[in-house]
């Protein structure tokens, strides 16, 4: 088992002194580093393996095709899926814009309802409003208790047979809250309704089993989990994929193609238009190995801990307020400090070394909710140390002097 | 692949200066006027910034200007700065601060011939895109505000 | 200046040996090899340098946003291009579906036509065919002359004032023809029409100038120029792409969101929803330093000279058809040999370490256009020697006595 | 990062082997029947391989079965070789020998306890997606055969 030593060593970028002060990475819900064994998958592959994939007869192209659908398949494992109704996409924003426009402008008609709710990402919103736009079928939104979690009763009074579809995340990106998407996902169920996650922020920090969920389709983004950029995942059902439209078209992902008209290869290579990001798959793939190597349930729990103690330690500060539920948090904090801008807050921790995000987190309806402009958020992952909460908490104390706040 | 333990570093030109924090917890002609000639606001609504400016003109003289708002320490003392400088300014005084301003920030250097005063402190944003916006904001605000009292 | 012996050393893959031969790669118009340059930028940028962009303001993030700006501004110069017009993207194919819908849903009316060549890869033809399904648009074809070249006034007399949209391969990727661009920009514009040059094979090959050209719109791929996968580019107009609608919508991409509706961000940012391929970019922008540095000119005589000796020596072989102009032709050689089929002919080379593609290349009517149903392709880039053509010829030979055709 | 200069490897394992070449060079009954009880196309469209096979029935077994087409060494040497073993056999035998060669090619080894005769030189695609299709198209087109006759 390794140490956490072991595992801040396996991130080079972790070695870096940020204005005179060693790096206090706290910004790995926006994106996390990635670790040197990534790095020499991406190498590797590109030193001696490289090609095009799919339809090359020679040993590269060969290798190249077996390593790209072996990533396929350690993805779907890593998330309990079958890998016919993998898709590799850009990230999560692709694969809900993919639904979006290929499921929904085909299935999702006027008159019919999509249920979300206040604390998504724009990602898993915007897609939606335009489908609402397009076809004319009502945007509902799922209610909340006041320390920001789904009220699960309100839900239900929305969720009649004209909800068509169920969008909600998996952990929300600002307020940390873990949603029930399982008791979520049987409710949709009954009544006829299909569900889709957004596991962008869950799949990184969580032990997730898309089976076991029930989800329909299920997003995630590769550079969020020590994966590289420009990779994604939509997960879905290959029965419902199959009857849905393409959403890109073009090389790959025909079967026969005339002048005029053609006809498309099966899932999941249908969606996959065009050369795939095959170097990406297989760093994804070698990030993924990182995980299950280390174990999602060891993740899991040392993110719970440091958040746990960041939110302590946090609150107590004079000046601090906190959002979100107070326990069973992803790796989250989001908070304010009394006087001081988010963003400044944010660039004099930044002189101490240490990251962290400011702003609206792409979640601008959230922060109408929550009645702010702006937060600063601290997020954690598998490098993160309890030290590094207190130079958070000493920065924090520092900006306050600075700006005169105290 | 080889990483080595060598320490590497980076930095970034330091925001927070003396000067910009003095305008900031000390704000010039922060408040309102009873009778602008004009009054403008501006907002910024990835930060959150909000600006209200309260112009005074007499015939083509920017006689008195004040600013009142919330947001980051780079916006207020952006405004707080602006006041200064052009309070008491001719119109087309106060359009060449614009645009050197501008160009200030554009190219992360003062124009040929201008002395920027303390808003040299500001010259750290121009390599920070997600901070133009906030040092810009009273800049473009004003602009509207000569735009309006022209127009009217 | 680098001789070939130095190119050759910046691509680590160039020294496998592949079935007990040194590896002869010549399928570079599938996608090329990455040198070193592009890897130690990939993984540089992850060492030291690495955030997400556009949104964070701490010193990482700010850094990362720069190298992406900067990436952009590079690659736009290399094609010689305004970057406010330039969306990254997946590669052509994203590129290409972009503007059919984007551009295409809103701008291209039922009575109006778009006019493409028998010559296009899947990814220039199959989004223009959905376009014109939903549009009730028509689809006009180009015609060719004997030996694969576009026949200019037979384009001239489908040209009308109902065109809208000319959509062409700057350089086919089966017979290597390059179209003469600039008069067929000049010619659609003559009626109205907005042009789209399809630049995934011309990119890496030939000096670029977009503006000189006069395209409203020109897409490439990364990978295929020494950059990496998951990435590549579409240039619009900006006084275009600021009237069409988004593609994707998300995060990154807009201004102001609100519960039923949103707003967008300036372009290029509208173009470009959720998390961009940021290490891609970057690293695109390493490849395209390089290539400036060997100079286009260079690559593009270094091809020439390749391609014309290629050319000689397979269709003095006997049994050997080749297909295409004779002359003026890109770095592609496509060919068959009586009585092997394609894929046999790659595979028993293969034997030998020559990596060619066979198969329909993803332009399926073109290969009806030919008569045939699969060819073979020899492809040719920087890194190529006219020994390797030696190696191609004798592979060549030794399939044809392995299977007895002689 | 260092890249080694050490020679690195890269094998496949060998399609071509001699007996894949005999059938291909010599196949095994080639041509039409002059009346099957059932004939059946079988295409595969991404490398135009085109396959006819004719079927001779008697009562419940294969009494003659010929091949006719253009392809790669391997969808014609796969033909070939299924001619050969085939010819004679009774329904449930060509069923099963189906049903082993699927999963020979999936699994990329003889289903426990099956010989597969010549049939073993084809082990290589199984690691070749692109290749499979060629391998399988003779096997997938008398599945067809055998439904048809038994559909009628
Ligand atoms: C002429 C041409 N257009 C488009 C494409 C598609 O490019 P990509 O697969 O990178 O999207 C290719 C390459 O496959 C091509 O050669
Ligand atoms: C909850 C959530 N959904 C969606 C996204 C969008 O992911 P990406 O930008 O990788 O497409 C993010 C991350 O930014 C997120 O946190």
């Amino acid at each position: 088992m390794k140490t956490i030593e072991d595992i801040r060593r396996d991130f080079p970028i972790l070695g870096l002194q940020v204005n005179g002060k060693p790096l206090v990475y706290l910004d790995s819900a926006a994106s996390s580093q990635k670790p040197m064994q990534v790095l020499n998958a991406y190498c590797g592959f590109c030193e001696s393996r490289y090609a095009n994939v799919h339809r090359g007869v020679h040993t590269l192209a060969e290798n190249a095709t077996a390593d790209y659908e072996d990533a396929r398949r350690l993805v779907a494992e890593f998330v309990k899926a079958d890998p016919r109704g993998l898709v590799f996409t850009r990230g999560t924003t692709e694969a809900i814009n993919l639904v979006a426009q290929s499921y929904g402008r085909k299935f999702i008609k006027h008159g019919q309802a999509i249920l979300l709710t206040p604390m998504e990402h724009h990602a898993n919103l915007v897609p939606w409003q335009l489908l609402a736009q397009y076809t004319g079928a009502e945007l509902r939104f799922w209610p909340m208790t006041e320390d920001g979690r789904l009220d699960l009763d309100g839900g239900k009074k929305l969720l009649d047979s004209r909800v068509a579809m169920v969008a909600v995340t998996h952990m929300s990106n600002v307020l940390g809250t873990i949603n029930p998407v399982r008791e979520i996902a049987e409710m949709a169920h009954a009544v006829g309704a299909k569900v889709l996650i957004d596991g962008a922020q869950a799949a990184p920090h969580l032990p997730v089993d898309i089976g076991g969920i029930g989800a329909d389709f299920y997003a995630f983004s590769g550079h969020k989990m020590c994966g590289p950029t420009g990779i994604g995942v939509l997960w879905g059902r290959p029965e419902i994929l199959e009857d849905m439209d393409p959403f890109m078209t073009g090389g790959e992902m025909i079967r026969e193609v005339w002048l005029d008209h053609a006809t498309w290869a099966e899932v999941p290579h249908k969606f996959e238009a065009g050369t795939p990001p095959i170097t990406e798959a297989v760093s994804l793939g070698a990030a993924v190995r990182y995980l299950q190597q280390i174990t999602p349930e060891w993740i899991a729990a040392h993110d719970h801990a440091l958040t746990e103690l960041a939110w302590e330690k946090l609150t107590r500060e004079p000046g601090v307020t906190g959002y979100g539920p107070t326990d069973n948090r992803g790796a989250i904090v989001t908070f304010n400090v009394d006087g001081i801008h988010p963003h400044d807050l944010a660039g004099l921790l930044d002189r101490e070394g240490v990251a962290i995000r400011a702003g609206h987190h792409c979640a601008q309806p959230l922060m109408r909710w929550l009645g702010v402009q702006a937060t600063a958020r601290a997020s954690f992952y598998l490098y993160n140390t309890p030290e590094e909460i207190d130079r958070l908490v000493d920065g924090i104390r520092i900006a306050k002097k600075v700006l005169h706040v105290v | 692949m080889e990483f080595g333990s060598r320490k590497r570093y980076c930095t970034l030109f330091d925001l927070y200066s003396e000067i910009l924090l003095d305008h900031y917890r000390l704000p010039r002609n922060k408040g309102r006027l009873d009778h602008p000639t004009v009054t403008v606001e501006g907002t910024n609504p990835l930060c959150g910034d909000e600006l209200t400016l309260d112009l005074e003109f007499e015939g083509d003289r920017l006689s008195r200007v004040t600013f009142d708002g919330k947001g980051c320490a780079i916006s207020m003392a952006s405004a707080s700065m602006l006041t200064e400088i052009l309070q008491g300014k001719t119109i087309a005084e106060v359009e060449k601060w614009i645009a050197d301003f501008r160009a200030f920030i554009r190219d992360g250097h003062a124009p040929e011939g201008v002395e920027m005063g303390d808003l040299t402190a500001l010259i750290g944003v121009s390599k920070l895109p997600v901070r133009v916006k906030c040092a810009t904001l009273p800049w473009m605000t004003i602009e509207e505000g000569v735009r309006k009292y022209r127009g009217s």
